[in-house]
């Protein structure tokens, strides 16, 4: 965990409204898990004042500039362009100065499993690429990704490259089957019923994939979002309802330091709220 | 030039004393914004600080307020955490023992959520070794029973002071709250009810709306106002306070940056706390103390002490 | 959906009214920054508001503060302008007849300097045809003598609202400060004195130093914080004022955009004005009447009337 | 006077410091007069939140983009980087939007006189440009220019290209006469008894050229500077203390309104204060 004041690498348009961005991040390699995220300061400026909080999508070397010296490290994020936070970081350019904090919080635990099913949604796609990485190494992934249309399908061909079997689903069909990513893993759980799962995505289709892997007793890890200030477990302004949670006795997680990633059996999933703990994709339903 | 200007070859002092406390320099963390110390230690030498103020401590754990419990708003931020805490006990076993790796003075900020509870928090604090002094807050805007009313009434806001400083054996600071006519009244109760020092400000109580969804923000429906927004007010509410009563004041509020700190210090500020300003920065405060020493520097004064209250009236 | 959802071909309904008045959109100037219109002329068609509120007036011209008379702050200003005005006699004579060629209507801010000159300006506007309403500032921070005891005090204020109803035969809106422990005190004495609306707020009284100089970047000390920076503390405080009072609520304080005056209406405010932020886009109000009419066709309301008020509570 | 949304043309650093931008304005060549300034909005966010007034250095034509179309009207301001906004302003670049709020002001007055003087102080020699241009249709003119050293002399030769006389001194003599510009003005007015002068610097230059031209009953018109919200005589925030001026019977004029070029009797020079009142320059003496 550090923050590092440094440089942006490239940030270019991935599909229309989704971005990714590579930044200079000596170090950042070794340190990252999968699941775990950054907070990146867009403006130097006050306003907007807080940094915005965007998962790792994957680290990297750079052949270093000159022989001899180490190859250059980075991090990369995927974002989607929804406020004033991701417009100012979309016209940012390489070679820009950018503060980023990380790896910040906990990361999916690789669970032992002979079929490993990671399901993303749009953006929530993000996380999934590091754990990917990883869990190809010891057995078969799956990547279920779905969206609302074509243009919220990302870097598919990358998890693809690297062995997963991927299957995109989006509402309106422009890519891959049309329907929703969690009547996908209907069919797949159906099939797979010893797999273990790793979600990310809006909050309606979270619980969706809670409710079917909770039907198969199917182990389930999610990466939740909420609206974060400091990112290290400082403000507590980012907690979500734990299992057990009631009014009268209360009980809070902190997303930044506790999760984002959480067992699903953690979470008090009937009072968590659609508008703060999902993805950000979600947020446009309303 | 007076004695007091500089030789450019020795580093300016920067330590302040405040109520009986040593400071190595005037910058410290405002309660709740740096938790118990050990979320921004891989950040920098906690050591660097000229005191360590944890988050706002109650008898026992608080769970706070329902969620969203920030908003982000321009050049600021609402929060209603609802003083989440992990309680007496747990704060003497599992967070102080970390602070105490460090030399640097640790202030424990603390509530009740009744006459009674204030009483008791401060006694348990009183005997602990590891605090140097404690700071209460009258005046947390997030807790609907109990808290609002001291904070904004000089007679009960003097009886919670009386009622503390009675089962203390340590300097007490006393954080007040800006939402109020006039803060020098506040002031002024709770320095003649035993205050050893003031800090102000906490936050102002603010709103923001989802105009798409037509809701609060803010689940708590209101939040305190936080970060440099709001600074203006600060100053002016502790150049008031520094008018109004003998004790050393404690400048807080929308500070980011060396200039910042210095606007309270200059209007006669003791010490100052960063809020907000960590969250956009973590390593703010180590470059707030580098900035203080360059300006006495540029300023030729070898001693921020000569800073402090240094305002000239045109 | 309910029956005031709209037909999507049909213009949606920006007309409020206000104690008697009709505006044809609820978007007006905040007193003070924008002249007496003739100003922003040049910039866009004034007859697209609905109102147009002038510079606050006394009896006699007032030459204001002596300089620097502003400062920037982050997302905010001070201003300490101290109520320079060309007095009632120049501003019948020279600037209202300009105003009179635009058919809307125009809300003359005032002050006096002591309760006798409140109540003579009063009678001298209620005489003006061209004048549709009044609005009686109590609260303006920047007048040592005189205003700021009104502004705090609920019994003052009712006094001086009580004389001015008197001596006026047009609606009275009272504009409150934001610089008390409880606005709704203020909004409820003066109600019953006789407002026929409240306004709320003005400016947050601030300070700012110059920390190389080591003096206030005010000539006066404190100035009124407005801007963007304000706009969480007045958007509670309207909310509060509304569930306090039952006369209309105009809210003010850091509007800059549509979505920013949609917090003001969403939370019961029948009318909003926008102040600072004409300095930073001339062209801000006719902006926020489009934006405001788009957000209705966005949200199929066909009446801003069904969005004023309109706040979910969760 | 009109508020244009608009497109920055160039942005170029003149000598360390100091920024010549080019911005596309249509009908501005024909409304701007010598003296008037424009209102610079310089980021499209809320911080910094004000405007920043620049004196017109010049307007001008560009040669449309294709034959048939009117020539592309531009305005020109010069400017020093001493703060935030001012930063901000030297990042921007070709292409990019930027709202400008101009013609603002009163103008100087043309008055008829054998010697026509100019005295710019640093960056105060902006709203001479335009008025050089001007004069020299009429009689000879002179611009005397000042500085700290030579890298606050600025844009000369395009002075000596209408044919105006320049005489450049620096207070450490790096470039032209060593010494202050008060110390040519007072030699040339000694030899031009009959000349009218026009004046824009630090207060301090100010008062001085005030104090030459006030004993040589020499006519001076000055350019102020102030601390500007509306820029349109709205806020009252800008203004100086005018003749006659007292704290028993103030009399302040509006900087943006009735000024900011003033006839030198219309101020109440003992009462001026450098902090405010003078051109930016000034500032750094403090
Ligand atoms: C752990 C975590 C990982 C994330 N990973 C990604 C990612 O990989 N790619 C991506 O595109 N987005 C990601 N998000 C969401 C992203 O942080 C928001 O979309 C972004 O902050 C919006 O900023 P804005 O200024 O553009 O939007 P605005 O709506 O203008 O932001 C206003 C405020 O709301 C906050 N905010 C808005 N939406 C969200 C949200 N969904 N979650 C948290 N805070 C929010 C902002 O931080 C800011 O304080 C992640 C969020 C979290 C918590
Ligand atoms: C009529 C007029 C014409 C001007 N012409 C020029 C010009 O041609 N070239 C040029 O470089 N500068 C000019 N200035 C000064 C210029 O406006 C300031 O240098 C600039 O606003 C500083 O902004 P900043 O954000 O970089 O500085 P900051 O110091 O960060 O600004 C803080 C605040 O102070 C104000 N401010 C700071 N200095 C001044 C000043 N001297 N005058 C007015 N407001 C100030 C800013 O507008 C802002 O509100 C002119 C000023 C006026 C009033
Ligand atoms: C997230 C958050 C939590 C806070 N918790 C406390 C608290 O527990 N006790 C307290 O006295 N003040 C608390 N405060 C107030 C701050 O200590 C400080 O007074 C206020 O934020 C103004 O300073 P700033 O603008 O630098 O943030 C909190 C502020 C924030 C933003
Ligand atoms: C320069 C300036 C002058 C003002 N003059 C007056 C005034 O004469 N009378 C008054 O009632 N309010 C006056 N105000 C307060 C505004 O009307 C408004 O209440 C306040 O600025 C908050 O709104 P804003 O944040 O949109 O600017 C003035 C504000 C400013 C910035
Ligand atoms: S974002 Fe501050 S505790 Fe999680
Ligand atoms: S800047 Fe507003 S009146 Fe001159």
């Amino acid at each position: 965990m550090q923050n590092f004041n440094t440089t942006i690498l490239s940030n270019q348009e991935l599909s229309p409204g989704y971005y990714r961005m590579r930044i200079l991040a000596p170090g950042f390699v070794a340190a990252a898990k999968p699941g775990q995220f950054v907070m990146v300061r867009v403006s130097g400026g006050l306003e907007p004042l807080l940094r915005r909080p965007f998962g790792i999508f994957r680290t990297g070397f750079l052949p270093a500039d000159c022989d001899g010296l180490p190859d250059k490290e980075y991090v990369e994020i995927l974002y989607k362009v929804v406020g004033s936070g991701t417009s100012i970081l979309k016209g940012l350019h390489q070679g820009d100065g950018v503060e980023l904090l990380g790896p910040l919080g906990n990361g999916f635990e690789l669970r032992p499993a002979a079929e490993q099913i990671l399901v993303g949604g749009g953006i929530g796609l993000v996380p999934l690429y590091m754990l990917a990485r990883e869990l190809v190494k010891n057995g078969n992934v799956r990547l279920l990704m779905g969206g609302r249309c074509r243009d919220d399908i990302l870097a598919v061909t990358e998890f693809e490259r690297l062995g997963v079997a991927t299957y995109v689903s989006t509402d309106d069909g422009s890519l891959g089957e049309e329907g929703l990513v969690t009547d996908v893993l209907q069919r797949k759980l159906a099939r797979y019923p010893e797999a273990a799962v790793y979600a990310c995505g809006p909050m309606p289709m979270l619980r969706a994939v809670h409710e079917l892997c909770a039907a198969g007793k199917v182990p389930l890890q999610v990466s939740l979002e909420a609206f974060m200030a400091c990112g290290v477990g400082a403000c507590l302004g980012c907690v979500v309802k734990g299992a057990g949670h009631s009014e009268t006795d209360p009980h809070y997680l902190c997303t930044c330091k506790e999760g984002p990633v959480f067992m699903a059996d953690q979470l008090e999933w009937d009072l968590l709220e659609d508008r703060q703990d999902g993805c950000g994709c979600g947020e446009d339903e309303a | 030039m007076s004695e007091g200007k500089m030789n450019m070859d020795k580093k300016p002092n920067l330590a302040v004393d405040i109520a009986g406390l040593h400071l190595k320099n005037p910058v410290m963390p405002a309660s709740g914004t740096f938790g118990y110390g050990q979320e921004y230690a891989p950040f920098f030498d906690l050591d660097q600080l000229g005191g360590i103020v944890t988050k706002g401590l109650s008898l026992n754990p608080k769970a706070g307020n329902p969620t969203p419990r920030i908003a982000e708003t321009t050049s600021g931020m609402l929060n209603a955490i609802g003083l989440q805490n992990v309680g007496i006990e747990a704060f003497i076993r599992d967070k102080l023992p970390f602070l105490r790796q460090y030399r640097t003075p640790v202030i424990a900020n603390f509530f009740g959520n009744s006459l009674e509870e204030y009483g008791e928090v401060a006694r348990r604090l009183s005997d602990l070794s590891e605090v140097a002094a404690v700071e209460l807050n009258i005046s947390c805007p997030n807790v609907k029973k109990g808290g609002i009313v001291f904070g904004t009434d000089p007679q009960a806001a003097a009886e919670v002071v009386t009622l503390v400083r009675r089962h203390l054996s340590k300097p007490l600071i006393v954080k007040l709250t800006p939402n109020v006519t006039d803060i020098t009244v506040m002031a002024r109760a709770v320095e003649e009810a035993g205050a050893d020092a003031i800090c102000c400000i906490n936050t102002l109580t603010g709103m923001a709306v989802d105009v798409h969804r037509r809701q609060l923000r803010i689940a708590n429906g209101t939040g305190g106002l936080s970060g440099p927004a709001i600074r203006p007010v600060a100053v002016r509410m502790v150049y008031q306070v520094v008018q109004a009563v003998n004790v050393p004041v404690i400048g807080v509020g929308g500070i980011t940056c060396a200039e910042d700190a210095l606007e309270f210090l200059i209007v006669g500020a003791r010490a100052v706390q960063v809020g907000t300003a960590n969250f956009v920065d973590p390593q703010a405060m180590p470059k707030i103390v580098t900035g203080l020493e360059q300006y006495c520097r540029d300023q030729h004064e070898d001693d921020i002490n000569n800073i402090i209250g240094s305002l000239k009236l045109s």
